[in-house]
């Protein structure tokens, strides 16, 4: 009842909400801006901008530290937060949410944590061939350290996950899985519950790399039932520098801390060191307190909307992109699976992305091109790189249209 | 202005009642219980309190003895004072509905309160209210003492 | 001559400068805020604030990743607060500051990067015992982890380092010497330049925890000949969530990467994996941008005033501060080294630190109270922890009265 | 406003000239040199930009032959086909001094520039230097040949 109220009121405005952000508003090369690179970092609404700077000009101190009032307020702010991201993404406690620098840093603080003690010379971890880096190279440097396999999961040319070769893939070596729950280069959203399903019952557990899952679906991680999610404050509206690291408490709790330093200790002394309880032991020094408190904005932001909302108006318009951009001539659209969020790449002709993106941006449209990070995707595309156009909830028909537009003008320069 | 100054001097007042102060420097029940059948440590991680909370039960769950050791603010120790004060000839329970009464006001949930008889001298430490950053130190042996009973964690923590 | 007349400058106006400061222009319980937090989190100024405002309202977008005009200004923006923080510090060359999200990140990296690969079951790390948690805790993480053994020159009763002890200590089984340039408890500067020259014979890396040093002196890191610095934003008028880690170019060449994930490498495959050049090799996943522009601004600031004249400034009011707690009967100085920086510990009567934190906060006064993440340095002094006035460039006179005054409050209200 | 569209038009135009087009779709000296006794790798990690540059150096440090492969975007395809173009039959010290010249003229430091004699048909690249963003590009083949001839390291990247 509360939720389709949310939902109403989402669908009656969401097409006004560009004006909230102030970055859209700018002229690029004498054009308005058509921001269509969300997917690397999306804009933030001048409320999360105003947030954090009212924060720092009344109630900025360090945090968990002081008696005094302004420690108190940033205390008060940074940990209301944390009960903003427990309820947005429905962890079971706050216990669960720590607070990283973002997804980056999540997925290194698990392999080293969690994997590292644990991983034996012949153990292996699963994960797939469509990751971002983020999501490959920890695990990388963990196999290096530990003498331990990576095994991935083959795409096919859809751009989704082999299903069952990754079953057969899965056998008792496997002590880790991690995937992407939305792929950022190709749009793909992987079948998590069955991926999870299957891990359940080998009793290995799973991350999932969250970073373009959270702003684009309502995510609740007890319904996922998965044991680790990690995503980043600037994929949803929020600033760069912070993320989370959700993890179900049982394993958070019997993982040694990440990093050592202030606040993730009870106790110091030569002789031995007690660790904070949950969330403050992985959350060592000073953390990045106008990140979060800017995150908690962006979330109340979200919800004054409506995830589902959201979600609807994104496909809805990434439907039109798919359509708009096949109707040109010499286009190939990389990533076409069934299920996607609201990423698009594509090449068109044999012109090379970036020569694209410089055409577009001349335009005053902002693409990202490149191998967003994801180079094994290129790879299996046989591709240098990609163009890619990515929705945020500020983006309309003619954002798709005036890039539409733009590509037909590339392909004059290079006919 | 003036009367924000009166109106801010006397909260302080509030907080450092007579009652308080005198619990803070001469603490009842302080030393260690050598009977002890419970006991637990709270510490306040981020201020340094640290103390040691001990009870003894006798065979009816009846707190029969209390005491506490260590060190903290003068809020920290007439609390853990006033507690021993308070538990002794409670039964474990009501100690329990006691801690969960006295969280309660200090965390300004009046309807809890409201259920639960008075608090006594307890009540002595209601300025406390008026500091939110104070309540951990309120509380601290509070915790110390649902952990003491429920003997779930050797060492309670207020953060 | 420039350094003069920046001096010149400076002189002149810094008792003015605290209008530059928002969050010191407000009341606290109806009175004027005084602040004396500034070695947990000093406050930023308006231009630093402003500038990360302006930067998200018309700059964002991800760096280093896109051939769009916001991608290209975030990334020119970004790395143009490299250039000021190797100049400000005078690293040899701009692949020596790499960008962390702070003091402890930038000390577990070196731990976990540099050391942990190098050290043998039986080797030592020096630090000592006036050390911060966040140079403690990371050397005990990784003594346990390599069956290394961490070895802790004691201080004295001023606080300072008991250097015959420390060269005792220095026999050949030390691989690696990390203390603090200044104590965060106590004040000390350490004889930085001592440690360094006993420690070049043996050929041993040494790393200063520089959070103290940098906001109260100037810092030249090839003068101090240091082979790591590390800082946070926060302590320098900056946001938190952001730090440094000055490294010499020739060790972080040879370390491995500290965390994996975008940014950090050339080429990723699943049969081998290509590192970035410095500094990017340590700098995976999307940085906090806004915090390291704000850094940017924050050393323009601090620039535009002079290191030397913001000394002279503190200096004078540490002694000030000193000479009026010392006329407080019941009053007892905690650190009382000759070379301190604008840091006070104390303790007045038997009144617990707490209390007088509440006492002075109702007062407007804004001390830190507790352990200040130095729990050893309070085991030494047996205190439970202490009251603690810092001092930054924008505090005067006034605020020691001010000060004063409240103590002798709170005498009267423990009488 | 149309003033504007005309002026960034002719940016576009300025750097997707007939020569650089004609380049990057017909690069010329392009394929590996079995002969090369120098050769250097670059790229540009942050848009996938990948060339291996060959050189061949006779006794007298003449470059004999260059030749390169690799896949990258127009302009540093053409810019990549005009420097193996422009650097064969020069001596190592006139190719590095080119590499001067060139880096200098697309970071508009003139006075570098007027130093240096006339770039000849590498001036059809300068219109990159409205395009910041793009000199990375332009660049690449550039610091690649530097990495060659001084034989510093395998591979140069443009970041
Ligand atoms: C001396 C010293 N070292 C390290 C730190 C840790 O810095 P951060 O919390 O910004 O990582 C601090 C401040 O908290 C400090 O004062
Ligand atoms: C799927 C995916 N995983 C991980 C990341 C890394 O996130 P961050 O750079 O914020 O750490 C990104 C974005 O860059 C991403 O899209």
């Amino acid at each position: 009842m509360r939720q389709a109220q949310v939902e109403q009121q989402g669908r009656g405005r969401i097409e006004d909400r560009r004006t909230d952000f102030p970055a859209l508003q700018q002229m690029i090369h004498g054009h308005s801006l058509v921001y269509l690179d969300s997917a690397a970092s999306s804009q933030m609404p001048g409320s999360v901008i105003e947030t954090i700077a009212r924060y720092q000009r009344n109630d900025h101190a360090n945090v968990h530290r002081g008696v005094h009032t302004l420690s108190h307020r940033a205390t008060d702010a940074y940990e209301g937060a944390r009960d903003k991201v427990r309820n947005f993404v429905n962890a079971a406690s706050r216990s669960e949410v720590i607070f990283t620098s973002g997804t980056t840093e999540s997925i290194n603080l698990v392999a080293q944590s969690y994997c590292r003690p644990l991983l034996r010379a012949g153990d292996s971890v699963l994960i797939s061939h469509l990751e971002h880096h983020s999501n490959i190279v920890p695990w990388q440097l963990l196999c290096e350290q530990t003498a331990a396999e990576l095994r991935v999961v083959p795409i096919d040319e859809q751009g989704q996950l082999d299903m069952p070769a990754l079953a057969r893939m899965f056998d008792e070596k496997v002590r880790m899985v991690a995937v992407a729950h939305v792929s950022n280069a190709l749009g793909t959203i992987n079948p998590v519950r069955e991926i999870i399903a299957l891990a359940r019952q080998r009793d290995v557990p799973v991350l999932l790399d969250g970073a373009q899952g959270v702003p684009h679906m309502a995510i609740d991680v007890q319904e996922l039932d998965c044991d680790f999610y990690a995503f980043s404050g600037h994929k949803m509206y929020a600033p760069t520098g912070v993320g989370v690291l959700y993890g179900r408490e049982s394993l958070l709790d019997a993982m040694p801390p990440y990093q050592g330093g202030g606040d993730m200790i009870l106790e110091v002394s030569f002789t031995g060191t007690t660790y904070n309880e949950l969330p403050y032991k992985f959350e060592a020094g000073t953390p990045n307190i106008s990140g979060v408190i800017g995150l908690g904005a962006a979330i109340d932001y979200l919800q004054s909307i409506g995830m589902l909302a959201i979600a609807r108006h994104e496909k809805a318009l990434l439907a039109y992109l798919m359509d708009e951009l096949q109707k040109i001539s010499g286009i190939r659209l990389i990533g076409t699976a069934p299920h996607k969020a609201s990423v698009q790449s594509f090449m068109l002709d044999n012109i090379h992305p970036h020569d694209l993106g410089t055409i577009l941006d001349h335009q005053g449209i902002a693409i990202r091109t490149g191998h967003h990070c994801a180079m094994p995707v290129m790879q299996h595309f046989a591709v240098p790189g990609t163009a890619r156009a990515s929705l945020g909830l500020y983006n309309n028909r003619d954002d798709i249209d005036r890039l539409v537009a733009a590509l037909h003008q590339a392909k004059q320069i290079f006919s | 202005m003036s009367a924000v100054h009166t109106h801010e001097a006397d909260d302080l007042r509030e907080l450092y009642r007579e009652l308080i102060l005198d619990h803070a420097r001469s603490p009842r029940h302080f030393g260690k219980l050598d009977a002890a059948t419970h006991t637990a440590r709270g510490i306040n991680p981020l201020c340094g309190d640290r103390l040691q909370l001990f009870l003894q039960l006798d065979q009816a769950e009846r707190i029969a003895a209390a005491s506490f050791e260590g060190s903290g603010c003068a809020i920290s120790v007439a609390s853990a004072s006033l507690l021993t004060d308070s538990v002794i000839g409670m039964s474990a329970t009501e100690a329990l509905e006691l801690f969960t009464a006295f969280t309660a006001q200090l965390c300004d949930q009046q309807d809890v309160a409201v259920v639960i008889p008075r608090l006594g001298k307890l009540q002595a430490l209601s300025g406390v209210r008026e500091f939110p950053a104070r309540v951990k130190c309120a509380t601290l042996a509070w915790h110390a003492l649902e952990s003491a009973i429920s003997q779930r964690s050797a060492t309670a923590t207020t953060e």
